[in-house]
């Protein structure tokens, strides 16, 4: 097994497509999950599917400690602009 | 406006859908369409509506008095979002102010149709042409908003800083979202299909689906818009005295502008409703859409909301009959 | 039963699309409708039979042999719950007795829309308010269990034990969860859309959407519930005997005792059968959802289980043609 | 193939949506379907070709000459795989060249829906007992693609190695996967539905549902196949210079083989047509997601590309017209 | 970064009302996501989308760690009704 | 609180089945989250819904340490076969 550092990253689903550019950019893998509701700092956030612009996605990424940063630096930019949310944290990834 | 006609509009199923959906979540009913039903049908409605004014224009052809009305129909979708964005600026920022005057620039297709409905129940009688106008009136106010944000953006903008010019204004991108954006490319696209097939007999086999299902389809639709827009209703508190106002007072205003536009080009009865109906609605799909990604520093939950809650049901329940008495006292009946 | 009767009943489209799901489950096939279409189903289904019941309404007014209906089936939708709820007891726990009773006091709409297309393809007449005794049958069941479940809790509950007295009963919530559920809700809601338009030219405009689709949406709906109902099968060994008999007796004892109701009222042949129908199905959706909510320490795996694996099936492909060789027994050809 | 035929495809409203569709991605615009949406469509049109046919074959029984087409068909669709197999090897390993030959020897019951489409706009008759053929043709290839595919495993595992004999082989699950998978399943019963109901009065409640909306929702699932299909268009660099010449050739020697097949059987101009585009299309669900349980070494992206973006457009829009004008050619007008 | 406390909670779809309430008094943002599907000990919770009866959520909150406990202890209460799980990690949350 | 494994399997759809007789076989609850689209070495998997083929899953339970060897044993040739990705991670369970 190989420690990696996981990475969510919660946007609201219009940035996905700038999201995934971003971070393809990085050669980085990942997985993203749609459709999620929630609620943050700017108020609610439900699935009412008609403009598509209150969703949220979530967007999984394990990567080496040492892309961390950089893709810290390019995910701030998106938190701060729509709001969000990006947790890190340690796994072991089951190599194969 | 005449007691019968606002009947007329009130005792239609798609408009008692619409009040039953407002029914369900102010009484706290779970009653809900599932995602993604309410896109659905929203992209089955604007397919119907695009191909079956297509068929109507391939019958007509173009005439001189309907590239007439296309163009003032485009000269309306510039100069309303243009006017509001500075009655916006009085109370709000430019990129607010710039968001919500596209949202009220750009136009609600289902309004549009539930108006059509109207004039359909009333058996008066309008062209297809107007779904063109309608389909040229969406774009230009998500351009004219992201420009006049962008302008504000950059006279506000000190050098140093990396707001306003860390993100070079992509217009290629920006044309995309106003021009190619899925609800506009469907209705264009399916407006040139009935053109180009309206007068083959391939076309009839599409009937049963674009007329027949059409209303109910619209019933259907208008029960979702009403659980949404009731849902809506708690975020009026934000939006304030002003933007409330704004939601009502502006719609009249533009119907009244949209009823000048209609009596200058000489429009039919029927016609006529439906453009002042396409100049007094806001989008709630399109726009925001549009917004959302062009101008990310707007608060959607205002726009979305003034547009929706608001706006919409206005113009559905109110709206109609009343633009409808106003055109027949001024045409004639 | 007559077989020919039997045979009418099974070589119809929407019960052979039933067979075919059931038996896609039975062999493995990969087959399903995918998520949320079998909810979009329902709920056309909820909505179209409920216009059309209040359109016929509207036609029929409302007569003094119809408030008679209305009321013994209100009676039936609460002398069902109680008296099922004390055999239940027999074996199985308050909480669980109270929800299974609930389940079976309930009706199922999809099984009297079987039924009514039965009774159109037998080209025996029936009447539109059947479906406003259907919206009035629905609810009842649901406060009659919780009522149940609750006195039986709060006679069990010693004093210093937090298990009844910590969560007071919210009454509010109750009702809104049997009276505004979606389902209820819809129903009932588009009887008054139905009853409110019905007279007016609008309406004819929905009837493409309400009637010329139904039996292909109802085809296409039991062509899940056999999907669903086959995969649930394998649950009955949890069920035990003693539950597996109780969904097929009880419904037979109801539908006696709906015809005894029925033969009471004087109700036509068409009519009868569909009293009967209620009496004798129990709901899968509006009362397990109900349930869930407000009883949730049945076992859901239980009440949904025997009334969708067993007793809608039983109802679907024995009970139709049977309780309508009875109706023509009692009544008369 | 004469122009007017040409443009009689091109201009029909299906075609059109599918050319849109295309746009719609090469454009940029994010104009999609949400999924389940596709699913239900395709489901649709399989439960509506299926039971169509069905009621067709009722009407007609079963003749010497349909068995013999039945027969013919599953000739083909045992032949087609295996040459083409032989074909692949040249260039790819057997798990790839297995998985492409069952996709190319199975069938795409779409393109024979828009062919059959074609036929009607042009007033030339076809049987229902062509759909009988089409079910017949779907499995076969699936099953033929394993076998070749487990037999080079076989003949290239050397002992001590894990890769062939870790797994033996599960033919049970494979003969699921072939001839239970949910699309074929649900064209072949509905089709039974169909044979049993024909003549029975019951039948005839479907029709608005299965008959009258057809047009319209294949019109709808060919904007999104459009979609699918430009998107994928990327993934052909991939592919490779043989395998893109293959996904237009070989469907080129299969429609030849299968204009020989309709010669030799004499069938009718129609069924001759529905014949031939059998022979040349090559399937995107129901192999695709049969060949990724069952010979998970292949590479979906290739075979699903080849399918979909290139052998699927070319049937559709150059295929179909010029098919027909062969079938002209060969079997007089 | 911010070090926080990462709560997982599994329920069954219609408890989530209840639970948004729940965590919304506690002051705490989060995400839902919808039709999962699972196996427990109260058996197995298919997506069949008729009742909603039958599908899991997961509702994700990163917060503070003083304000896990108070979390816990309304969340045990409805994981003991209607079963489900709740997990807790130490993540870090990018600031922006 | 109990101290757990979390493991986190993706993999493309058509192999859930496979996977969840695996996991039952060993005794373990997960609960599944659907409709996952991503990116990873075998290019991109969106969710286009026709064939469901190209769509990811997520499957995630949380064990026992003593368990975990035994669930890497039987996901590891899954991964080897079709892709994917399995996370290993520490978490606290919450008793109920
Ligand atoms: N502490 C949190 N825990 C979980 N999700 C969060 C948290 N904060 C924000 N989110 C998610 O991020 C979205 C946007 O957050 P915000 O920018 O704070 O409005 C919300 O709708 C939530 O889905
Ligand atoms: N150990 C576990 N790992 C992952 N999910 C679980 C676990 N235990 C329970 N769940 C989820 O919680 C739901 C209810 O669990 P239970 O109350 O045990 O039936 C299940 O359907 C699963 O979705
Ligand atoms: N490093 C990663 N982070 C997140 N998801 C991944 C990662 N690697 C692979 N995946 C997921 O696993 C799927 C299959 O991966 P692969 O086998 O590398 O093509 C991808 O489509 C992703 O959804
Ligand atoms: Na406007
Ligand atoms: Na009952
Ligand atoms: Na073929």
């Amino acid at each position: 097994m190989q420690a990696l550092k996981k990475v969510e990253i919660i946007l609201s689903a219009p940035e996905l497509p700038k999201l995934q550019r971003l971070v393809e950019k990085l050669g980085l893998n990942y997985t993203v999950f749609h459709h999620a509701t929630g609620r943050g700092d700017r108020g609610i956030r439900a699935d009412d599917d008609l403009t598509g612009v209150f969703t949220n996605i979530c967007l999984l990424t394990a990567c080496k400690a040492e892309q961390l940063p950089a893709l810290v630096e390019v995910v701030r930019p998106l938190l701060k602009k729509t709001g969000g949310l990006c947790l890190v944290s340690d796994v072991l990834s089951v190599i194969h | 406006m005449n007691f019968d006609q606002l009947l007329t509009n009130f005792l239609s199923p798609p408009i008692l859908f619409f009040l039953l959906g407002l029914l369900a979540t102010l009484v706290k009913s779970d009653l809900e369409l599932p995602a993604p039903l309410p896109k659905i049908l929203s992209l089955y409605l604007l397919l119907a509506i695009g191909f079956k004014g297509g068929v109507e224009l391939a019958h007509s052809g173009l005439t001189l008095q309907i590239a007439l009305t296309l163009g003032v129909a485009m000269i309306a979708a510039v100069v309303v979002p243009v006017y509001t964005y500075f009655v916006l600026r009085l109370k709000l920022d430019s990129a607010n102010a710039a968001a919500i005057a596209a949202t009220y620039g750009s136009i609600s297709a289902v309004t549009f149709i539930t108006a059509a409905a109207f004039l359909d129940a009333t058996k008066v009688p309008y062209s297809g042409h107007m779904v063109a106008a309608m389909a040229l009136m969406e774009s230009p106010a998500i351009v004219v908003g992201v420009v006049l944000a962008r302008l504000a953006a950059k006279r506000s903008a000190t050098p140093g800083t990396d707001s306003a010019d860390a993100e070079p204004v992509d217009w290629g991108h920006i044309g995309r979202d106003a021009f190619l954006n899925g609800s506009v490319f469907l209705l264009v696209g399916s407006l040139i299909v009935g053109a180009l097939t309206g007068n083959r007999p391939g076309a009839v086999a599409l009937v049963p689906f674009t007329n027949e299902l059409f209303t109910g389809v619209l019933a259907l639709f208008l029960l979702d818009m009403g659980i949404i827009a009731a849902r809506r209703l708690g975020d009026l508190r934000r939006a304030g005295v002003f933007l409330t106002c704004f939601a009502i007072i502006v719609p009249l205003l533009n119907a009244a502008l949209g009823l000048l536009g209609a009596w200058l080009l000489g429009l039919s009865h029927g016609d006529g409703l439906l453009f002042v109906i396409l100049c007094a609605s806001a989008s709630y799909i399109a726009v925001p859409a549009a917004m959302r990604l062009a101008i990310p520093e707007a608060n959607p939950s205002l726009y979305v909301t003034m547009s929706l809650a608001l706006t919409f049901p206005f113009n559905i329940l109110i709206g109609i009959p009343l633009y409808g008495a106003a055109v027949a006292a001024v045409f004639g009946p």
